[in-house]
């Protein structure tokens, strides 16, 4: 589903992601973890170009998402993101919020983009904040809004950047079970966490980056509890 | 001696001669102007020489400025005006002129191919003028005091300008700077209508009311230079 | 001059001059704000963007209005540019207002500029990555949240472009100031009909601050509706 | 007006006019922002007084020059104010430098205002505490922290009036763009002049802006000498 | 040495300190004590009338502070002030931010006023950081210079407000040892802190204010451990 080719990225002379292969297979749930700084986001974010890949190439359902003639907000539509900062519009209510890009993207009718979005919103269990405006909203609350809203272009894939490290630790839980939740629904996800126990819990494959490198991936029973890789170790002794 | 204030007290040179300053405005080509070199000359100019040396005295010009030569005459600030002043009832209740020395009228400046004939057809026109100057009072008579019709520019170029620009149909102004600019540009077609309506205008040097030290001297030397032929050498004609 | 001896009669045989002066003003006010918010809004954001031949022109626009004084810029306006474009002039007004307009839009612009990059970029990233192209994110993301920012200096553009409207006095337009200078030399009197101008001009500043305030307190704080008010009610509300 | 066929040996001619015009517009400008700077220092001082008739006088002062064209008030004092005070003109300069000064005083007052108000509490009363009389604690402590502050939009009012003090040359004043406007008047030409005069213009806000760019990064971020650099350096170093 | 008598302080409508008398006598130690809002900083204020006392009067060294025909200035001479958040002047370095009051209010030459300052600095162990400015030092060592800076005057009294409540925990120590090298020395204190320990250990009499009012005082020990009353033993409970 997404296939990752000798990616490189530099941000001028750094050079944050130095040469990564790897493939994302539909329904899989695959957790990207290691140190700050290692390029995790970068990575998450070449995958829709919101940074520009500097060399290699990554395709998303075959079509190569940095190639001249490829339509990216045609491929944006099928990859949700979610951010750390949730990036919630504020000047929009949670309805219009989640239903601005099905509108003004896929031309959605209002109602029809409103019923959406009122399933959605039961989904992530705030369907009596529809008419709230971000700044009303707690910020795990603010996180599933921005999950909500990511759902609504209906996409195959979701992108998930430090979905919770943003938030106070009675608010993760909140958030941590929405996305379990997808998961089960069978939604593809990238998702970079610092949540060791979402990774061994949810994830088919866990990958720890460092250096701008993919170190180790396999099953989280390899990684974090039989991986014989020095920096793997040294990084979960760590955080765990 | 001390430019700024100036009376015929404290302004005398180190020869014993009386000492004048005179203000001016020096935007009135023939008249009174600026050389490139920004030295006042003009008529005007050589006129009021020819007085100072027949009546023995000495002259400094200033450049004022035409509103603000009323009240630099006023305040003393200079003993006399030349400033191609018209000698009219308004102003003689509040200043003193000399003898006239210059005698001009008003003339209409069109372009080649207008209809207006005489005075009488400016009525329903656009007339520029410069402002507050006898070309703009006697147009006021004609259109009305606060007619938006008057196009009063700040100098009687840039009211021919907004002739010629086809921002007015016609310009009116003295006959001696408005056959200046026509001397000057050759080339540009445009024609002269003198009428008889316009009463004809006595020159005359402005001076403050009461003030007969300076005006006795004045007098003096344009009887001076009216008697030895001088004036008409300057001007090419008499004035009775 | 004696100075106790006012004379406000002169201001009144001369009325007409003086509220045709003011709506000369408004409207070469109005225009020039208006037309410099639009033209503001194409200069902001041409000056962000990452192509050279439209960031070159847009940051040269902008630096030669912000760099020259207004004065020459409506003499050469009144003068120069329109007379060889349009082989004759159009009146004060339509050059009054392009040279307001043409200023004003090179100051707006530095605001509309400086509002939209104040936007944090995390806005822009989820526009895109919700897959709106780059126009529909700015004018349904960024515009909006950017305007709100830009409120308080467009705000001082508008009282700044009042004031500035008085320069076209110098191609004889007919505003305000040009009423109290034909009267002054109508009369060769200068205390009256310029402190007349004077209190006009603070007149229509202090209106004009007003408004802003208000529209300043509508859109401060906060997004959530509940907690503005209401501008201008008509009717039972 | 023929467009191509430019005639700039008409500016050559005049070039004493324009070299003149140049002197006194930076003339009026360092003298009417020196003097509005102290000018402002005071008021601003008297915006922040407690004492009502300091704070009134002070703010209806900074409301008047604020809120009425500079225009208006050039010609106000030139043609009324300053003949009723001296009985007579004091020149083109003295009213002219006087109005930029009087008006470069309130925009001033307004931004010493805000520099001294956005100064911490905390530094007034530690210096109280330590039984500094106000004074002593505005003179020592508060100004040279608020000053730093204040650089950039000091700065910004300096180009502001550079380019206002173009509006002297109605009262006949002999700055940069009276030149224009008397080789314009003599050659009935106004491409040449005008453009002439907006370069210059632009010229000097060039380097006005460097410098202040230079003033502004000497007194940035940290006080920290060691981190500064000098501006100039003369000689070795 | 401080006679405080019926003290009362208002913010417009709202009534902080609300009758208050006590009397601290030469070199006693006076630590107060009490909850968030209770008005302790504000009673420290007055005392220095930093606030202006709206009823009530308060001496130092016999003078009435708010007495218009007391020199306010004169009276802070005699009481050094430290804050919670330092108050450092950020533009001069540490030896002008100690020497400028005795320069500019003692009048003491400049030599003399940096060899106090140098002492000063030995003596709250930054004799090192002379040249320094406050945004180069932790927050440990701008406390330190400030109470040095405070000492420069000389003064007979010094008024801690919460001195070591915007430390990180490991400088809290290095600024209470040198509070408490003062007390040693002599000087008469009055402490608003939350550091218990401090109060136990170095306290002649605790102060406990609850609303505004001063609700009980006494030894470290009849506070801490011998307390009877309600609303003091409440607090303690849940700051101990
Ligand atoms: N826009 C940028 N310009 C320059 N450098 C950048 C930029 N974005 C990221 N970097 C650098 O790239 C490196 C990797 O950053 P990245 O955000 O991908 O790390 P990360 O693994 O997500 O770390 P964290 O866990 O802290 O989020 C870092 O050194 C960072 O400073
Ligand atoms: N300048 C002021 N204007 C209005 N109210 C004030 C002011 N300063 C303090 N207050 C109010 O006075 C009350 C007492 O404040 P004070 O700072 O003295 O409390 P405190 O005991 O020092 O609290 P803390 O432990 O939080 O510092 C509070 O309710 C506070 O909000
Ligand atoms: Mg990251
Ligand atoms: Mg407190």
């Amino acid at each position: 589903m997404i296939k990752i080719e000798g990616l490189h990225k530099s941000f001028g002379q750094l050079e944050v992601l130095k040469g990564i292969d790897y493939e994302v297979k539909e329904k899989e749930i695959i957790c990207v973890i290691g140190p700050s700084g290692s390029g995790k986001s970068t990575f998450l974010r070449c995958i829709n170009l919101l940074e520009d890949i500097t060399d290699g190439a990554v395709f998303i359902n075959g079509l190569k998402v940095n190639d001249s003639g490829t339509n990216i907000n045609e491929i944006r539509k099928d990859v949700g993101m979610v951010f750390q900062q949730f990036n919630l519009f504020p000047h929009m209510n949670v309805l219009n919020n989640i239903t601005i890009s099905p509108r003004k993207i896929r031309k959605m009718n209002p109602k029809e983009a409103e019923q959406l979005a009122v399933e959605l919103l039961e989904k992530v269990g705030l369907a009596d904040k529809a008419k709230s405006f971000p700044e009303q909203l707690s910020g795990g609350q603010m996180q599933r809004v921005a999950i909500a809203r990511a759902l609504a272009m209906q996409p195959k894939i979701m992108l998930f950047d430090e979905p919770t490290s943003a938030l106070d630790p009675e608010m993760v839980k909140e958030v941590l079970d929405v996305m379990k939740q997808l998961a089960f629904e069978g939604m593809t996800m990238v998702v970079v966490t610092h949540e060791m126990g979402f990774a061994k819990e949810m994830g088919d494959r866990v990958l720890f980056m460092d250096e701008g490198k993919l170190v180790e991936e396999g099953t989280p029973d390899a990684i974090f509890n039989n991986s014989t890789n020095e920096r793997t170790k040294a990084f979960l002794s760590m955080v765990l | 001696g001390d430019s700024d204030t100036a009376s015929s007290e404290d302004g005398d040179s180190a020869d014993g001669k009386t000492k004048l300053v005179v203000g001016t405005d020096a935007t009135y080509a023939p008249m009174e102007y600026m050389d490139e070199d920004g030295n006042i000359v003009g008529i005007d100019i050589d006129i009021v020489e020819a007085i100072a040396e027949a009546a023995d005295f000495e002259v400094e010009f200033k450049n004022i400025g035409w509103e603000p030569l009323f009240p630099a005459v006023d305040n003393e600030e200079v003993d006399f005006a030349v400033s191609s002043i018209t000698i009219t009832d308004e102003r003689k209740e509040s200043f003193d002129f000399t003898d006239p020395y210059y005698v001009a009228n008003q003339v209409i400046l069109v372009p080649e191919d207008t209809d207006i004939t005489e005075y009488a057809d400016l009525e329903d026109k656009r007339v520029s003028v410069q402002i507050n100057t006898t070309g703009h009072i006697v147009v006021k008579e004609l259109l009305g005091n606060t007619s938006a019709d008057i196009v009063a520019a700040e100098t009687m170029p840039f009211a021919i300008e907004e002739m010629l620009n086809e921002n007015a149909d016609a310009a009116v102004g003295d006959n001696s700077v408005v056959n200046e600019y026509i001397k000057n540009n050759p080339n540009v077609e445009l024609k002269v209508i003198e009428d008889d309506s316009f009463e004809k205008e006595f020159y005359g040097l402005m001076v403050k009311q009461g003030n007969t030290e300076v005006m006795d001297l004045l007098n003096e030397g344009i009887q001076a230079i009216k008697d030895s032929g001088k004036l008409k050498e300057i001007t090419g004609f008499d004035v009775e | 001059m004696d100075f106790l001896d006012i004379r406000f009669d002169m201001i009144w045989n001369y009325k007409e001059l003086f509220i045709r002066g003011i709506w000369v003003t408004l409207g070469l006010t109005v225009i020039g704000y208006l037309g410099g918010i639009i033209l503001g809004l194409f200069l902001g954001m041409g000056k962000l963007s990452k192509r050279k031949w439209i960031y070159y022109p847009c940051k040269y626009y902008v630096d030669f209005f912000r760099g020259t004084p207004l004065l020459v810029q409506i003499l050469l306006i009144h003068l120069a540019v329109i007379p060889s474009i349009f082989g004759h002039s159009l009146g004060y007004f339509v050059s009054g207002a392009t040279a307001l307009l043409l200023n004003c839009g090179a100051y707006n612009a530095e605001i509309i500029r400086a509002g939209i990059q104040s936007i944090e970029k995390g806005q822009t990233e989820a526009a895109r990555s919700l897959g709106m192209p780059s126009g529909v994110a700015m004018k349904n993301i960024i515009l909006p949240q950017a305007f709100r920012r830009m409120v308080p200096p467009l705000g001082n553009e508008l009282i700044a472009l009042l004031k500035d409207s008085s320069l076209v006095t110098v191609i004889a337009a007919n505003d305000l100031l040009y009423a109290g200078k034909v009267v002054a030399g109508a009369y060769s009197r200068f205390w009256e009909p310029y402190i007349t101008v004077a209190i006009l001009y603070l007149m229509l500043t202090f209106v004009f601050t007003k408004v802003i305030a208000y529209v300043e307190k509508r859109f401060s704080n906060s997004y959530v509706p509940s907690q503005r008010r209401r501008i201008f009610t008509f009717g039972r509300s």
